[in-house]
């Protein structure tokens, strides 16, 4: 579903999924070994558009991007979109097969990871997350959510965290009811207070635009707005007062070649 | 030595009303079959335990057979929502459902210190989030050595485990291979353990990637074949990706899912 | 990735005077080439890591390479005394030599403890012994649940960890079968890592039992044919149970080990 | 070597292997599920006599014995002695093959082991066991052993330790210069306080005869003489006042198919 009217080719689930998917697999200078060299980027993913994103990233312009599912596949390479994190081909396609509690212990908890995506329910401006409960009363909610899943520790130990989400008034909060996953928590340097050593949500993408951190605070500001959508649309689908980048923006839209690839691996 | 039983036999010889039950699988080898095993056996004030509640659980409470939930993740993976565990948390039908919530990280290592005998687990987990003030099995620890605080998780140990696997030999000496998730842990961790299996077999031959669990750390070992249907066994039939866009639309309301109760599962009453 | 290198480079480029290194291999793929060739590069003031010190570490002892040992069982396996290791203790010769003493459990879960970005790790153990008198890494810890005293050890992070496997392939992901040991943690836990192996091969076959390594994972890989003799590789060799007591005579007096350094170490220096 | 002058016709270490193999492998009533039942005896074995002691049970009365070596097998059931806790045969018929620390954090420390076979450098009077140093200073030994190894936690958490070791005034003592392994420590009742859920000791078998703890005080009492040797020759080998069960029995002497069958384990 998109939000706006114009005659775009693409939805706007195309275009996020297509947006997370080049904010993958940059290759980047790391310490190591007393020397700097450039590696693989390493992504912790989730089913559903997140998967998508980092198999379409994988498929275009980063191939040695590395897929790891919490269902304990390191380095998977399917060849068409996994049906759940279970299916099969993450298994016969990986690098190493391995227990849940690897996964986490092993891979996740020591900071190998460099990227982790998440969804959320609601999301506030400090990009804190919640999937537990809409309603204040844990023990009685409005909605039950499905809960934490793997997201607080994936929150906590990646090197950097990308959120995917379609945007409203109802996820877009000014302070989510339940902390599932802590984001930035009140702004800038509770992170480090609480001995978290990712850097936690650094971009955040929506159906509507691109939102990143701001330096100083750690609010979320909108720096790009996707075509066809203006500003004011994103203030409205913002359930608080929206900051603007003032180098903001308009998102490159989906090229011919990343449709064809997305469809192509949908269709599969 | 683990003792090859029927289902039916081994699900009345293991689970007892008011016990703490595990069945796992993470995503793969799901033990459906004998989930729906208690409910036919109308088993009552379960505490029922698992990473991810899934339509497994789903049924069994909707049931009636649970009095508590511990878990991480409780939807319907790919779809959506899992309607009978939200109408019992939220309407407390059937009956009033009381919840134990962690992450994914700490029931593993719940599952780990339990399997370990130890008494709890340490993780960085949980930092800044709202869980621990509402489950008190997560706590604060400070290391000895750094003085840096990380949290602790108690240890789980069910009364009974209950996990699907490839294949038994008729030793009772079990062999799964693929995604092994958390089940090592789980059935380490119990009092008892039962596992069912797609096929009792006289050999069996080495698969890479396989873990094996001797029979004499399992307590019984029945065969259900097709019995993670619908999700799946690696080496023996795929994941019935339409069954969880169907449950949805039974378990949606309470009419459908009666209907489905006394079709599908009372039914096969005598069933072996 | 890792880089496919020449032992003698690898161990130039990863090992440095003063480092804490591990090698690993627990009875089964013990890098003895890559002892070896630390003692050939001279060298010094390492800490040496290992829950079985064995032969290699009695080379490195004995050719001085070592101002400390942290380790929980060091003879000669079947044979008897590690005769430099105990020289060194004994009489520092050829140096003082700082020993931290572990039980097996607790070096393993110090590595469980390092390769999972944790301070320390928990286990029942050393209760009622003289270790934690002399072990400042063992401490007492609470539970936070029941009250229970436990023992803490904290985690181990060598530097650089080196193990020995089959094979590998030439991007460089890692493949061990057998007994596996410790060799994951060693490589996870540490900062540098090195994989001898013996051979590099166009593509890893599945081999039931298998431990992959992704390549990723690792710094280094260098082929050492027979780089664990003369511990055994499974699929490749036996253990040379000669080779042990052979050990014993060399090892036994001074002047017998020189002779094997000078003859056996120094004399290949320039080779591959 | 025997410290006899008998005519014997088997050596003072084939009968300690000997009563060590018949100590093993007794199916036992055990609590479980509810219902009590008879079960496999599983055991920790080292290389050296206990290997062999487990694998000629294992070939005579006890067949189910579980022998669980600390290179990580479960159920290991070689048709020759193994070299080495790392001889290829032990993973070979192996169960299971696990990782060391899998040993001993899932198998070894909940109490899954009945029976844990250890030897010593020294051993006192309350079974407790040193292979660390001997002499009172632990930075400057006389002689520097080899350590701990697996001993401290399988002396804690087996449900029944034995000892197997050559009996002399230096290696049986009043008092261990260093405690390895805890076995009863000053005397009955120091295992429960220190929270210890194994038995400790309950069987110590050397070359001259067989020690059982004291109900009462957990001192070890001999129990047994092997064939032809005299109580005075194993007060003679004892560094403490020994005490003599009332009720001392001469070890029943190896039949002709108990050294038959380990002659062939020694020879294959």
């Amino acid at each position: 579903m998109t939000a706006t009217t114009d005659e775009r080719t693409y939805t706007s689930d195309e275009m996020m999924s297509i947006a997370a998917a080049r904010a993958l697999g940059r290759r980047r200078t790391f310490p190591r070994g007393g020397e700097t060299q450039h590696r693989e980027q390493r992504c912790f993913v989730g089913i559903g558009l997140p998967s998508t994103a980092a198999n379409l990233a994988r498929r275009t312009h980063a191939p040695d991007l590395v897929l790891i599912y919490e269902s304990g596949t390191l380095g998977s390479k399917p060849g068409r979109l996994p049906a759940s994190i279970g299916d099969g081909i993450l298994a016969e396609t990986a690098d190493a097969v391995i227990s849940v509690p690897e996964v986490f212990n092993y891979w996740l908890q020591p900071g190998r990871i460099d990227v982790g995506f998440l969804g959320a329910a609601q999301l506030d401006k400090f990009g804190n997350i919640n999937t537990t409960v809409i309603g204040e009363d844990y023990a009685h909610p409005k909605v039950r959510l499905p809960g934490a899943g793997g997201a607080p520790e994936i929150a906590a130990s990646c090197h950097e965290v990308y959120i995917v989400v379609r945007q409203t008034r109802r996820s877009f909060v000014d302070r989510v009811d339940f902390i599932t996953s802590f984001g930035h928590g009140t702004g800038k340097g509770d992170r480090e207070k609480l001995g978290l050593r990712g850097a936690g949500p650094t971009l955040v993408i929506t159906d509507l635009g691109v939102f990143r951190p701001d330096p100083e605070t750690a609010e979320l500001v909108l720096t790009e707005v996707h075509e066809g959508v203006t500003v004011e649309q994103v203030r409205e689908a913002t359930g608080w007062d929206l900051k603007v980048s003032p180098d903001l923006s308009t998102t490159t839209p989906p090229s011919e070649a990343e449709l064809a690839t997305l469809r192509e691996l949908k269709a599969a | 030595m683990a003792e090859i039983l029927s289902l039916r036999d081994a699900v009345a010889r293991l689970v007892h009303d008011g016990d703490t039950v595990a069945l796992e699988g993470f995503t793969h080898l799901i033990p459906h079959a004998a989930g729906q095993e208690i409910i036919r056996q109308r088993r009552r004030e379960l505490t029922l335990v698992r990473m991810t509640p899934d339509i497994v659980y789903d049924q069994l409470i909707g049931a009636g057979c649970a009095r508590k939930l511990i878990f991480s993740w409780g939807g319907n993976p790919g779809v959506g929502s899992l309607h009978r565990f939200r109408d019992a948390v939220q309407n407390s039908w059937p009956g009033p459902l009381e919840i134990e919530e962690h992450s994914h990280a700490g029931m593993a290592n719940r599952y780990v210190a339990g399997a370990s005998g130890l008494p709890f687990a340490v993780l960085r987990g949980y930092s800044g989030t709202d869980l621990p003030a509402h489950t008190d099995t997560i706590k604060q620890i400070t290391c000895p050595f750094t003085g840096e605080r990380l949290a602790a998780v108690s240890a789980i140990n069910p009364d009974v485990s209950i996990i699907h696997a490839q294949r038994a030999d008729r030793a009772g000496n079990v062999q799964i291979w693929g995604l092994v998730g958390v089940q090592k842990e789980a059935v380490l961790a119990a009092k008892r353990s039962l596992v069912t299996v797609e096929e009792v077999v006289d050999e069996l031959d080495p698969v890479p990637g396989q873990m094996m669990l001797p029979s004499w750390a399992v307590t019984a070992v029945a065969e259900a074949p097709r019995g993670a249907h619908p999700s799946y066994a690696q080496g023996y039939y795929d994941r019935d990706n339409e069954y969880y866009e169907y449950w949805d639309s039974i378990g949606r309301n309470r009419d459908s899912f009666q209907a489905w109760l006394d079709e599908k599962v009372f039914a096969m009453e005598g069933a072996k």
